[in-house]
């Protein structure tokens, strides 16, 4: 989990830059911030099925690993 | 001992006599289009397209080269089922329609008399898929459509539905549609079908030779050409250019299309090519009324650029975005507008008020094609993201002053 | 987990038949040792090995008149007949050693010492190891009144005789191969190696089965961290079984999740011979020909034994051959996908018509068309695998007749696809080391799918994760590419190129210990200085000639 | 810090294929006109300088990465901030090498391809190279340098033999005076691609022989820089600097522009494999800056756990940074180098060697005063 926190962290902050540069190179606050996150607005099906199985993936492994460790010590 | 040659007789009896919906591939007759006129006694004229799997075949024989790979026969009758069996009586084989991939219809029987009787008896038949693919014949008898020898396709049906295809994915001003797409229509009192039509061009009887695609111009050749519109099973208008594409973008069936722009002067100085778009339909009632909106958001690559633009600067981008999102913008309401004049509702919206105010609905469903649709207020709003712009981020001619 | 401690504790007993009769286990570890009555020892023979009729008892009288008796037990086909007839029972009857005075203890000592004329005898009192020896082939003698046995080494038998290797074929080369006998094979290598250093250790693997494994190495040539490596890896294994050399293969890799081998495994003697004197460890497994050699390294499966015995510049080229081969065999198929799917601007005009003029009559998708063919090879080889070998050739025919021509002029297949598959195969079959071969033979359709989805970009991703995975394999902690990565650039002179003999100066570093020359100085072939040795007639006229 | 040990060679190859990674395929010094090829050999000698810097850094602090020293020279919570900082840096620069790749696949061969399709299969190779080490990139890159290094012959010898080079197409050389080309090289080259070998900080720890880093990293980044010069002049002289200027991938234009004999021809494998390949290193370089260094910023002890997490922002990031390939660039040719690289390639290390030799100095004061 602090893995998750420290990407996520990462993630924002990272974010937060690129807006930073979006307002550099000279557009306005609101386009820079529709330009983070148009590029999902126009995912097709199988796109979105692939964005949620590369999200969802670890913690299902997670989850894998704790029952596994569960199942062990019972 | 007695048993055993008892059971063997049964076992025998019923293996050899078990042989009734047997029919060998060489007993059949592979129909792969079917056309349907009307002519002047008032007559359906179903015109066969016949696959003369002879001259298909590939492989080591070549083929297909001297003789023409279908054969074309045509019947008249009554009823369609009537029809069919006139048709039966001119083939030596048994006429096969699991296989039918194109239905033709032409424009007067869909003008005349409204396509919902042959419907029912298509929807009826478990011969027909429902997924046969259907098309308007316009400015040409349907038998003629189905008659034309296309080239490059060895199978004129299968060359119909590609074009058909391919300008929907290329070119964005048709719409492939089914029996069972044009059935749910006809059935859904908040939702008239649209059709493709295709058209001949040049000499019809020259382009059932084997001879018109030995040349590389053929004879005569078909064309997709616009998209006809229906109200209460009868086709009323033809959309064309950008009241096609209008129409297309707003059923989201929209795949692949370019955009152009005007700047400064400049007539279609830049265009874009739609990549993927993603469309969202919302229904709100205020006071009773239905109010649509429908959200647009398409992305593209740059692909032409007549001006001396810098696409590398974001904000010229920025410029060409909302400037295409408004054109397309005013596209879809000019297509929605035709539609609303011609009482016809194309997009289903009347379906989807079913579907998410059911009780509303009730009340409206009876003249929502007369009164509501008409009246209704529909909201476009359209977003374009440009992508890339290819491999060069200035024109060649970005230099010359 | 209630089950492992159980048999641990049987395995260090070394328990014969732990497995099997737990029934007998009370009454049978009452009586651990041999008991001095010849009738007792002979029922719980009996009763141990239920009865079981290859088990022969033979009632010997010592001496002409010492009044002694004697039982002489052995396993009918494990042991060698006439040596028990001729040197065991023959020289015990027959013996004038023996007189009534002499006590059963000393009777044991006689025997084994004056009267039986054979190389292996020793005394047993446990139990465990005699069942061992007995029925690995020894034979068992008890003397009346006495609780020590002796036992007679007469291990024989019908073995296959030693036959050409079947695997791993050579036109020039020695032609035998390994056979099911660990003590032959052993023998096999010890001819080549003729040096006390060739150090062969043994042990028995398998609670049930007890199987004889051997390891063997070169002492001073061998790294002693990785025999060490090797030994504590086999004595680790726990298992009831082992009945081929891929069970151990298995259970002392690295690592389970990897298609590529990381252990060598041969049928010849000399690949042994010659990858032991590279710090190799080669481990020998009873009842199979197949000997694993370890560490190994990914070239070296595709490193032949001709390719030593042959000039250096064709075993320099066939190298490359093999290798390029095998890059083909994996991405075939692939590429060809790729290529007209999705990349079709990156073959010249010309071909892309050609190849386009075939694929019209096919009904199917370029991938689909391809796996139709893959799959096709792959049953068509499962199938002559398997077959009796009259049948395997109307298989083959059937085979090409089916895949080349009527699917081709049926207009399933194109005939571009049928040449790809062809390569492909052919290719997959130039791949020296069968274990190699069918790994690509599985990536194989990976890349095939990957190049389905994603074009050539999906198989270069393919390729690089491939190769990002072959790095990261280690064999017995030696990396699994090198000398190529990590680089060692005095060895990559036998890797993908194999250098003259006389360049090869040292052995390789990462396998070996301390003795790393392996020859003297000025090993270069060279002209002879004078020409002298030529037939003076012939000189004379030369320079006759030359006037 | 994972134990492994890299040998100076496999150091040496993966800087080259890191500096030649994206910057073999994008035209740089583009403001130098035909002098482009002259501003990154000066970009290269600059980068002399700043690996000399590095190394002096390094020296001070033997055996340990960037993130680790940080907390040495700035204090425990100083350090870590500013290491955080460096973490941030090597994301952010992995997504736009990301994007780079996945625009140029979309660009020249899968127009209709998403964009996330593509960087998330590349981003899942490069996460599984990161798991596993080091010692697994340095190996591959090995391999893989024997493939871009063929490449990168042919491809010159079928230039050269194709006759497609005019050298008039250089001239005139420094057209206006020496200064404008020392400009671009000093606003450009220099950063992109020398300067980003600052990620290297991170892996210098792992190498076998550390007396070698200073000629390994003045080797590379000569290598390189030669390299690249010597390409940009192909490219240049082959298509003009009109075009080259113009183009996004100079270089794949030049190979669509070899014909030889009917067949060599559509060469743009080339360019894909070089693309590839290339673009690999320099992201799994710095995705692996990055997990290192986020796990000693925040002591997690086993990195590996964050390689798939920081994969996956990468991944989000690439696609997040820019809507358009325009933005993306504008914001890569105008503000990250003067206001991103440059406080963290050369201001942030000079600050710290300042800072370290003077605490350097101290320490060996109070240890003789001992």
């Amino acid at each position: 989990m602090d893995v998750l926190g420290i990407s996520v962290l990462i993630l924002l902050l990272l974010i937060g830059l690129s807006l930073v540069l979006d307002l550099m190179v000279g557009l306005h606050f609101r386009t820079s911030v529709i330009h983070v996150f148009n590029p999902f607005l126009v995912m097709e099906v199988p796109e979105l099925i692939i964005f949620f199985f590369l999200m969802i993936a670890p913690f299902v492994y997670w989850f894998i690993k704790k029952i596994r460790k569960s199942r062990g010590q019972g | 001992m007695n048993r055993t040659i008892f059971f063997l007789i049964v076992i025998g009896t019923i293996l050899l006599s078990g042989c009734w919906n047997k029919r060998e591939l060489t007993d059949i007759a592979v129909v792969s289009a079917l056309a349907i006129d009307k002519n002047e006694e008032g007559k359906y004229v179903g015109t066969f397209q016949v696959i003369n799997a002879g001259n298909i075949a590939s492989g080591e024989q070549g083929g297909g080269g001297e003789n023409a790979p279908i054969r074309v026969f045509s019947a008249t009758g009554e009823s369609l089922i009537q029809m069919s069996r006139n048709a039966a009586a001119k083939m030596p084989r048994q006429l096969f329609y699991e296989h039918v991939k194109l239905l033709v219809i032409s424009e007067e029987l869909a003008k005349n008399e409204g396509i919902n009787t042959i419907f029912d008896s298509l929807d009826r038949s478990p011969n027909f898929r429902i997924t046969t693919r259907v098309v308007l014949a316009r400015d040409t008898e349907a038998a003629n459509v189905v008659k034309v020898l296309t080239a490059i396709e060895k199978l004129p049906s299968e060359g119909i539905i590609k074009t058909l295809k391919s300008a929907e994915t290329m070119q964005g001003e048709t719409v492939t549609v089914d029996i069972h797409a044009i059935m749910n229509a006809l059935r859904s009192p908040g939702k008239e079908p649209v059709i493709s039509a295709f058209t001949l061009k040049g000499d019809e009887k020259s382009g059932e030779r084997i001879q018109s695609i030995q040349s590389t111009t053929l004879d005569a050749n078909l064309q997709a050409k616009g998209i006809g519109v229906f109200k209460e099973g009868k086709l009323i208008d033809w959309l064309e250019d950008d009241a096609a594409s209008g129409t297309v973008w707003a059923l989201n069936k929209i795949q692949r299309t370019v955009m152009t722009l005007d700047w400064e002067n400049e007539i279609d100085a830049v265009a874009l090519e739609v990549i993927r778009q993603n469309t969202g339909v919302t229904i709100e009632m205020i006071s009773g009324k239905p109010k649509i909106s429908i959200e647009i958001r398409a992305e593209g690559d740059i692909r032409e650029v007549k001006n001396q633009l810098d696409l590398s600067h974001p904000n010229i981008l920025m410029n060409i975005e909302k400037k295409l999102g408004k054109k397309l913008k005013t596209e879809i309401e000019d297509a929605i507008l035709r539609a609303q004049e011609n009482k016809s509702d194309i997009f289903g919206f009347g379906e989807m008020v079913y579907q998410d105010y059911p009780e509303e609905w009730k009340k409206i469903k009876a003249d929502w094609q007369d009164v509501h649709f008409p009246e209704l207020k529909v909201d476009v709003k359209t977003d374009i993201f440009v992508r890339q712009t290819g491999l060069r981020n200035k024109p060649y001619f970005s230099d010359f002053e | 987990m209630k089950k492992r401690p159980s048999i641990k504790k049987r395995r260090t007993k070394n328990d014969v038949n732990s497995g099997i009769s737990s029934v007998d286990q009370s009454n049978h570890e009452s009586v651990e040792c041999i008991s001095s009555s010849l009738s007792m020892n002979i029922e719980s023979i009996k009763k141990r090995t239920g009865h079981s009729p290859d088990i022969k008892f033979r009632k010997v009288d010592i001496g002409k008149n010492s009044g002694m008796k004697s039982v002489i037990v052995y396993v009918q086909g494990l042991v060698d007949e006439i040596t028990v007839t001729d040197f065991i029972i023959e020289s015990i009857m027959n013996s004038p050693r023996f007189s009534s005075e002499i006590m059963p203890q000393e009777a044991i000592g006689i025997i084994s010492e004056e009267v039986v004329s054979m190389g292996g005898i020793t005394t047993e009192e446990k139990w465990d190891s005699l069942y061992l020896s007995l029925l690995s082939g020894d034979t068992v003698i008890f003397v009346e009144g006495s609780n020590v046995a002796l036992i007679a080494s007469t291990q024989g038998g019908e073995t296959r005789s030693i036959q050409e290797s079947t695997t791993n074929t050579v036109v020039r080369g020695p032609k035998e191969g390994f056979t099911e006998s660990i003590t032959t094979n052993i023998a096999m290598v010890r001819r080549i190696i003729n040096n006390p250093d060739l150090w062969v250790e043994s042990m028995k693997i398998g609670s049930v089965t007890n199987t004889d494994v051997s390891i063997m190495y070169i002492n001073g040539i061998a790294e002693k961290k990785i025999v060490g490596e090797i030994r504590s890896r086999l004595k680790k294994i726990n298992i009831d079984s082992v009945l081929e050399s891929g069970y151990i293969e298995q259970l002392i890799e690295d690592g389970t999740m990897t298609p590529f081998p990381t252990l060598h495994n041969t049928e010849r003697p000399d690949v042994v011979a010659g990858t032991l004197l590279e710090g190799s460890i080669a481990i020998f497994v009873d009842g199979t020909p197949f000997v694993l050699l370890g560490p190994a390294l990914f070239i070296q499966f595709f490193q032949s034994p001709e390719d030593y015995y042959n000039r250096f510049f064709i075993a320099s080229a066939t190298r490359f051959l093999r290798i390029f081969v095998f890059i083909i065999s994996l991405i075939g198929p692939a590429l060809y996908v790729a290529v007209t799917t999705f990349d079709q601007s990156m073959i010249p005009t010309q071909l892309l018509i050609m190849i386009a003029a075939q694929r019209e009559s096919v009904p199917f998708p370029a991938i689909v068309e391809a796996l139709i063919m893959e799959v096709m090879f792959e049953i068509l080889r499962e199938a002559g695998l398997r077959m009796p070998k009259a049948i395997g050739s109307t298989i083959s025919i059937v085979g090409a007749l089916v895949i080349g021509q009527a699917a081709v002029q049926a207009g399933i297949v194109s005939p571009a696809m049928v040449i790809i598959v062809s390569i492909t195969a052919i290719a997959s079959f130039a791949t020296p080391s069968y274990s190699m071969a069918i790994s690509a033979r599985l990536l194989r359709f990976v890349f095939m799918i990957s190049a389905a989805t994603f074009g050539t970009y999906g198989i270069i991703m393919v390729f690089i994760l491939v190769l990002v995975h072959l790095c990261s394999l280690r064999s017995f902690g030696v990396p699994y590419m090198s000398p190529l990565a990590p680089l060692i650039p005095s060895e990559v002179g036998d890797t993908v190129v194999r250098r003259p003999l006389s360049g090869r100066k040292a052995r390789p570093k990462l396998t070996t210990a301390d003795n790393k020359i392996r020859e003297g100085e000025h090993q270069k072939p060279q002209a002879a200085k004078d020409t002298g040795m030529v037939n003076a007639f012939y000189q004379k006229r030369g320079k006759r000639g030359s006037k | 810090m994972e134990k492994a040990k890299i040998s100076s060679y496999q150091l040496f190859v993966l800087m080259v294929l890191f500096q030649l990674g994206s910057a073999l395929l994008v035209p740089i010094g583009m403001e130098a006109k035909q002098d482009a090829w002259l501003a990154i050999l000066m970009g290269m000698t600059a980068a002399f300088i700043l690996m000399y810097i590095y190394d002096g850094l390094y020296r001070y602090n033997e055996g340990k990465p960037l993130t680790e020293f940080l907390k040495d020279i700035l204090g425990n919570f100083l350090g870590r901030f500013v290491a955080f900082l460096y973490v941030l840096y090597f994301v952010y620069l992995a997504a736009r090498v990301l994007r780079d790749l996945g625009v140029a696949l979309l660009t020249f061969a899968y127009p209709f391809t998403p964009l996330f399709v593509v960087n998330g299969i590349f981003i899942l190779v490069v996460i599984y190279t990161v798991y596993k080490g080091v010692e697994v990139i340095a190996r591959t890159g090995e391999l893989l340098v024997v493939l871009e290094f063929l490449l990168a012959v042919t491809f010159i010898i079928l230039i050269v033999v194709s006759g497609l080079i005019q050298v008039s197409n250089l001239k005139p050389v420094l057209e206006e005076g020496v200064l404008p080309v020392i400009k671009v090289a000093l606003k450009e080259t220099v950063y992109f691609p020398f300067g980003e070998v600052i990620v290297f900080l991170m892996i210098f720890p792992y190498l076998k022989q550390p007396e070698k880093i200073k000629k390994v990293g003045i080797g590379s980044i000569a290598l390189s820089g030669i390299f690249l010069s010597l390409f940009m002049a192909i490219n240049i002289s082959v298509i003009g600097i009109n075009l080259t200027a113009r183009s996004h991938y100079p270089l794949l234009t030049v190979i669509q522009s070899i014909e030889l004999t009917g067949f060599l021809e559509r060469l743009d494998i080339y360019f894909l494999v070089l693309l590839v390949i290339g673009m690999f290193f320099k992201i799994s370089v710095f995705a692996y800056a990055a997990v290192t260094g986020a796990a000693s910023v925040f002591s997690i002890k086993k990195p590996s756990r964050l390689a798939y997490p920081i994969g996956m922002v990468i991944l989000l990031l690439s696609i997040v940074i820019a809507s358009n390939y325009s933005e993306h660039i504008s914001e890569g040719v105008n503000i990250v180098p003067l206001y991103i690289h440059l406080p963290f390639q050369v201001i942030m290390p000079l600050f710290l060697l300042v800072i370290a030799s003077f605490k350097y100095k101290k320490k060996s004061k109070t240890a003789d005063e001992k």
